[in-house]
């Protein structure tokens, strides 16, 4: 296969992937939430149903909104959107490979979080201000851990573009279990849990307006905006596990042009993600959300983690 | 072979950092304890792959020590002094728990930039990991002086002494008298321990933090 | 009927491989207020002046034995988010201006459904001081469960036929 | 070299146009002659920095002593790019924007003289003319600073700061140019020439001096505390002018100096430059998070940037001195190119804090709200400039940004002890205020524009007069097409850097539109990336249209229920950035005062509650205020000497000669 077809058929079944898989992630981890609490829980496919539910639904902008209200989910569907695209999550061909900077990758998701922020507050309501407020500060003290550990990461491989770094892991195995990449493993996944908003750090099934972090921004989204918004959002979730997965595990990834070795990443991406979500589901099972003036210390600690990570990877190189 | 004895050795010492980090992070003194234990047992580990590498008996038979004393015996005093007192949370440090991890990160770079120009001198794949062992005693030291609680000084303590065990066992691979002094070390700590556990029965009631025997003793 | 084992802690493997174990399937239940749910149903629950009975009910409905939850069923925080209202109690004077707020701000089509007697006819506080009428004069709800409270039974079946599931 | 004489003429005739001129006139002569001159000076600026040509100009009529001694290199070229693109904005700001004391002749001549000198600056080559154009400078927006008189107290204590900062600075400048010079050298290349022969001792001296000035200038913590009171003091053009050009000088000084006059010196020098930058950096990211005043907001913000263009001139300063050229290189070209982006964006930011303070009556983003109804030019000038200082991709700052990690990144490779610290530190502190920009920078735009008004003023606001939009619109041009395009513009850069680190030849540096690294494996195609964003924006917009519901029903804001829905009720930018007030208690160290008054009948119900929230500079509260404290004393101490007596001060005069032969003797 010519190899810039075979890098747009990586990107469409990426993105596919992630848009298909990101709901079914968020089903999965509810579902072992559920069964972890005894009940039988939602069916898995159960946010897809939500979402055509949705998609079918009204329109609804509030009286003092601007253009930001139908405009943030959109932002914030594309920048995931295209951060996913030119990932290397099933290939390490994806179009616009050399573009896949990690730093690109950080700062698009940073381009989500701040779009989400400004749909808060659009409809100048108390809520929303306070979702906006609070997911600030928490996407404010995570991304310090986020980018230092994604630097000990390029140290080690001299490069910060995301296919170079997977490469280099493949060719050298005896990495994945050296001291640096376990620290700055441990510092992305205290970032992940923050930016998905999970437990401990937010409640994605609570009810209570004064608890909220991230729900308190979506009050005033209804209808196919909802539906994107939660799309995007679910797509958010698929790339950061998917990330991590293919960061520390980075077997079974395409590496060259056969369909056989596309159909092997596709299966070992999924089971990677699921993985970790089901990693996730867990941690969620077993802790309690934090109160929002203890998440620095939380975060601190990622962020000390990662330096670790920096600083152990010097040593060790 | 020789990458597996990098990667394990690298592996242990990463593991007596971070576990002397979590000490700083989390506030329950029983995982603290348990972070403790873990470290022992990366300690251990770091020196028998050390010895098993440089075919040194001594270094071997002391990671034996470590494991047993470090591993084992001294958390379990800790936990069982730990369970006289009810309260099993370090409330208030001195410095409170974000500002003391941007400080141990601070530590961590510190001790990598004053020990790299010394291990520059023989770089071998052991002498590379000695700042790690230099950041874990200044970490502890850093414990040692904000908590308040008895029991996490006695952790502070530890840290240092396992700092200072794992600095010579990189540095001095193969010196028995090292090798020896730092297991003497923890003879001595165990004595620290028993009579930390003394004083403890002592002002068993409610003065188990040091400040408020300070108190008393005006 | 068995239920779902409460564990205390969930072995990763028997949560992803057990299966779950469900009532036998009902024959698929008529279309409510011509709205096509298809297994989806969200909804926000109105307390406009409810003993707290009812509410009772309804959290059973939801948690593990009953498990509203697997059929789709779910109660979330803002109208915006709701394919209807769940009301329960007779109208106050204080809740009579927030139920019409939610009602408004509730995204079309949409699905009332008014849950215990007090919502559905008043009830035993039909005349009592400080109510200032019941659901039917507000809206028509499209829904009815009755019951002082109902049973959740109920609450999870009435549910399920406007779910669709 | 005569483009920039002709466009320096330009100015000086606007200046005295605004001089001369009647009051009607006077705005719109003046500014567009200005516009025109910077027009040429930016045009100068780029045909040096394409062909990499240099070219002086001297003259020994204009200023006694050593005479008026221009040099155009490209390193001075892409500081004088910077400050013609806001010069261009501040001039044509300035033809609706001046009215009252903006429009006087002495403002609008000082205006047109400050931008005369910010265009010179870069250029002059001998120290007599260097410390001329760099005093005028500093003078002419000193008194700019005063024009605004509606806010007496501030902006008379605002000019009190910046004039001891900036004089102390100069003073210090001075002293260490004629250190270098020593004494004798008077031109930049005679000094050059000769620094070699200086003992290291002796220049290090100098270079201190000389950083303690230009520091202060380009607003580095701890000498940055005029900055945030001379910024928001200023009228708009002034402060734009200010915080996109001038404070650049600083950085400009501290490379001119540094590298080039005395030849990057030794490894400390530069882990000081990066430390001030790193403290900078942080503080200056973190105080704007926390301000409520869109000016001080920016005034601040614009501390955090120039503590990124320090780390990033001292991250090359390090890594030339550790052999590391290529690197040198690049972080060099990511501080520049940063300087550049900067002029662009906190310029528009400036303008546009300027329009809104023009349209509502007050910069309080307590009080404003909802202007993206009624302002909506003002507000997308603030939304992508926002964008671009948070580092949104396909922007100015992501491009700059992305560069200047991929510095510190390859940095590592350099084992040496203070290249890892400087990286370590480099990296951390950028980590750190990327969060910290963008919660100052969502505040600034989603309290301020979105949302319903929080004052009348805010509510009656009218969308500013066309010259102020095309202003503002021309500066968020440099936001897009570096965005977007940087590979057309690194070529200019990478001029520019090689010219800074005193090399001839250029490092090989692949570009097409996007930023390619190719020996280092790091490209981005910013292009490419804006294409996928489009592309997707439109797929969804056309997944949209398919849906049946196609226009949007308006209804009441939810607001759980309740009643009676006010603005009141909306969360206001204190409330915004209280947690991480809270946070980072420590550092910022704020004052609040809750005050409860019961109702008389019963303690449980409250009349009244008045929260009070300050967060104030705490260098300031405990660093200088001590000190001035102290002096303040001294003053009154020596006040009671001077009673105005001749007695007495013929006694002084007496004893003085006493002590004066005793000492002799």
């Amino acid at each position: 296969m010519t190899s810039p077809l075979y890098s747009v058929i990586v990107t469409l079944v990426q993105v596919v992937l992630a848009a298909t898989g990101g709901p079914l992630l968020i089903g999965l981890m509810a579902k072992v939430k559920a069964r972890a609490e005894g009940r039988v829980g939602a069916p898995i496919v159960q946010p897809l149903r939500d979402l055509r539910k949705l998609m079918r639904k009204e329109r609804l902008h509030a009286r003092h909104s601007s253009v930001m209200l139908p405009l943030a989910p959109m932002v914030i569907f594309a920048a995931t959107t295209v951060a996913v695209g030119i990932s290397p999550l099933v290939s390490t061909r994806p179009l616009l490979g050399s573009s896949a900077d990690i730093f690109v990758i950080v700062y698009l998701l940073l381009t989500g979080s701040v779009a989400a922020a400004l749909g808060g507050l659009d409809a100048g309501t108390a809520f929303g201000g306070m979702g906006s407020s609070r997911a600030m500060t928490i996407g404010a003290l995570a991304e310090p851990a986020l980018l230092v550990a994604v630097i000990a990461l390029s140290i080690q491989s001299s490069s910060s573009n995301l296919t170079t770094i997977v490469s280099a892991t493949l060719a050298h195995p005896d990495w994945v279990f050296g001291p640096s990449r376990l620290l700055a493993l441990g510092a992305l996944g205290i970032v992940v849990i923050a930016e998905t908003g999970r437990i401990p750090v937010d409640n994605p099934a609570t009810h209570l307006e004064l608890t909220m972090v991230h729900e308190a921004m979506i009050l005033e989204y209804a209808g196919p905006e909802l539906a994107l918004y939660h799309l995007g959002e679910a797509m958010r979730v698929s790339l950061l596990f998917s990330l991590v997965a293919t960061l520390f595990f980075p077997w079974g990834v395409a590496t060259g042009h056969s369909v056989l070795a596309l159909v092997v990443g596709v299966g070992a991406l999924v089971v990677k993600t699921a993985l970790v979500a089901l990693a996730v589901a867990l941690i969620e099972v077993r802790s309690a959300k934090l109160r929002l003036f203890r998440l620095p210390e939380l975060l601190a600690g990622g962020f000390v983690l990662s330096v670790l990570a920096v600083v152990t990877g010097l040593v060790t190189r | 072979m020789n990458t597996t004895y990098v990667a394990v050795l690298e592996l242990a010492a990463g593991a007596v950092l971070v576990s002397a980090v979590m000490t700083l992070w989390r506030r329950n003194v029983r995982s603290i304890i348990s972070m403790l234990s873990l470290q022992g047992i990366a300690l251990a580990t770091a020196a028998i792959v050390l010895g098993w590498h440089e075919h040194d008996v001594a270094l071997f038979v002391t990671g034996g020590l470590v494991l047993v004393v470090k591993g084992l015996v001294v958390p379990g005093v800790l936990r069982r002094v730990a369970r006289l007192d009810p309260r099993s949370r370090e409330s208030r440090p001195l410095v409170n728990v974000p500002a003391s991890l941007v400080i141990a990160a601070l530590l961590i770079v510190l001790s990598y930039v004053v020990t790299s120009r010394i291990t520059s001198l023989a770089p071998s794949d052991a002498t590379r990991l000695v700042p790690i062992g230099v950041a874990t005693v200044l970490v502890g030291y850093f414990m040692l002086v904000t908590r308040r609680r008895a029991v996490s000084k006695i952790v502070g303590l530890i840290l240092v002494d396992n700092g200072i065990a794992l600095v010579t066992f990189l540095l001095t691979s193969g010196v028995p008298l090292i090798v020896e002094l730092g297991s003497s070390l923890d003879v001595l700590l165990v004595v620290v321990v028993l009579q930390f556990l003394m004083v403890s029965m002592v002002h068993h009631s409610d003065t188990e933090q040091l400040t408020e025997m300070k108190a008393l003793h005006d | 009927m068995i239920f779902a084992r409460r564990s205390r802690v969930p072995s990763p493997f028997r949560l992803l491989f057990s299966r779950a174990v469900t009532e036998p399937r009902e024959e698929r239940p008529p279309q409510v207020a011509g709205v096509h749910l298809h297994g989806s149903l969200q909804l926000r629950h109105v307390d406009v002046g409810s003993c707290n009975g009812c509410e009772v009910e309804i959290a059973s409905a939801l948690a593990p034995h009953y498990d509203a939850g697997q059929y789709g069923i779910g109660l979330v925080a803002s109208p915006r988010h709701a394919d209807g209202l769940l009301v329960t109690g007779v109208i106050t004077h204080n809740m009579d201006g927030p139920l019409r707020q939610t009602l408004a701000a509730l995204a079309q089509p949409t699905v009332i459904v008014a849950c215990g007697d007090c919502a559905v006819d008043g009830g035993i506080f039909r005349a009592a001081p400080g109510v200032s009428g019941i659901l039917q004069d507000v809206v028509i709800p499209d829904v009815v469960i009755r019951g002082c409270p109902p049973h959740p039974d109920d609450i999870v079946r009435a549910l399920r036929r406007v779910s669709g599931r | 070299m005569g483009l920039l004489g002709l466009a320096a003429g330009f100015c000086a005739v606007a200046a005295m146009a605004a001089a001369f001129l009647a009051r009607r006139a006077r705005v719109v002569v003046s500014s567009s002659l200005g516009a025109l001159g910077c027009l040429l000076a930016g045009a100068s600026a780029l045909v040096t920095l394409i062909t990499g040509t240099t070219s002086t100009f001297y003259t020994s009529h204009l200023l006694p002593g050593a005479g008026l001694s221009l040099t155009l290199d490209p390193l001075g070229a892409i500081f004088i790019l910077a400050t013609s693109l806001v010069g261009v904005a501040a001039c044509v700001y300035c033809v609706s924007y001046a009215h009252g004391p903006m429009a006087s002749r002495a403002a609008m001549t000082l205006f047109m003289v400050f931008v005369l000198t910010l265009l010179v600056v870069p250029a002059a080559s001998n120290v007599v003319s260097f410390m001329f154009v760099w005093e005028l400078m500093a003078l002419s927006s000193l008194l700019l600073i005063l024009t605004d008189q509606s806010r007496n107290d501030d902006s008379r204590s605002a000019a009190l700061w910046y004039g001891v900062m900036t004089q102390l600075g100069a003073a210090s400048i001075l002293l260490g140019l004629l250190l270098a010079s020593r004494g004798s050298a008077s031109t930049f290349s005679a000094i050059s020439a000769h620094a070699a022969q200086l003992s290291p001792n002796v220049r290090s001296f100098a270079f201190v001096l000389v950083l303690l000035g230009f520091s202060s200038k380009a607003g580095a913590v701890p000498l940055h505390v005029w900055l945030p009171k001379a910024h928001p003091a200023a009228p708009s053009p002034v402060s734009a002018l200010m915080s996109g050009s001038m404070v650049a000088m600083g950085v400009y000084g501290i490379i001119r100096v540094g590298q080039g006059l005395l030849h990057g010196g030794t490894v400390w020098w530069w882990v000081a430059v990066v430390t001030l930058g790193v403290v900078s950096a942080f503080y200056g990211a973190l105080h704007s998070t926390t301000s409520t005043d869109l000016k001080r907001l920016l005034a601040y913000s614009t501390i955090d940037i120039q503590g990124l263009v320090l780390i990033g001139v001292g991250a090359a300063g390090v890594l030339g001195d550790s052999g590391q050229p290529f690197i040198a290189h690049l972080a060099m070209m990511a501080a520049l190119m940063l300087v550049v982006a900067h002029a662009g964006f906190k310029g528009a930011l400036f303008l546009s804090a300027g329009a809104v303070e023009r349209a509502t009556g007050t910069r309080d983003l307590d009080r404003l709200g909802g202007l993206i109804h009624t302002m909506p030019v003002t507000a997308f000038v603030v939304a992508i400039s926002a964008c671009s200082i948070m580092a949104v991709p396909t922007l100015s700052g992501f491009s700059s940004e992305w560069l200047l990690l991929q510095g510190l990144l390859h940095g590592f490779n350099d084992s040496s002890t203070p290249a890892m610290i400087v990286m370590l530190l480099g990296v951390i502190s950028l980590a750190l205020t990327g969060g910290l920009t963008a919660v100052a920078f969502v505040k600034a735009f989603g309290i301020g524009f979105l949302g319903q008004p929080r004052s009348t003023g805010a509510a009656q606001a009218i969308e500013v007069p066309p010259t102020m939009k095309i202003a503002m619109l021309w500066l968020v041009l440099p936001s897009v097409v570096l965005g977007l395009v940087p590979g057309e513009f690194v070529g200019l850069v990478n001029r520019a850097a090689s010219s800074a680190l005193g090399k001839t030849s250029l490092e090989p540096l692949d570009h097409g539109t996007g930023l390619v690294l190719a020996q280092l494996r790091g490209a981005v195609q910013p292009a490419e990336l804006f294409m996928g964003v489009v592309g997707v924006l439109l797929l969804v917009s056309a997944a949209n249209r398919l849906l049946e519901q196609r226009r949007a029903r308006r209804v009441d804001a939810w607001g759980g229920g309740r009643d009676v829905q006010t603005a009141r009720m909306q969360y206001t930018a204190t409330s915004f950035a209280e947690p991480l007030q809270r946070v980072f208690a420590d550092v910022l160290r704020p004052d609040t005062d809750v005050e409860v008054t019961h109702i008389a009948e019963s303690r449980y119900y409250e009349q009244s509650l008045m929260y009070d929230n300050r967060v104030n500079d705490v260098l300031e509260q405990r660093g200088y205020r001590p000190v001035i404290n102290l002096v303040l004393r001294a003053g009154r101490l020596a006040q009671r000497l001077q009673n105005g007596s001749i007695h007495r001060y013929l006694a002084f005069g007496f004893v003085a000669l006493l002590v004066i032969l005793v000492v002799l003797a």
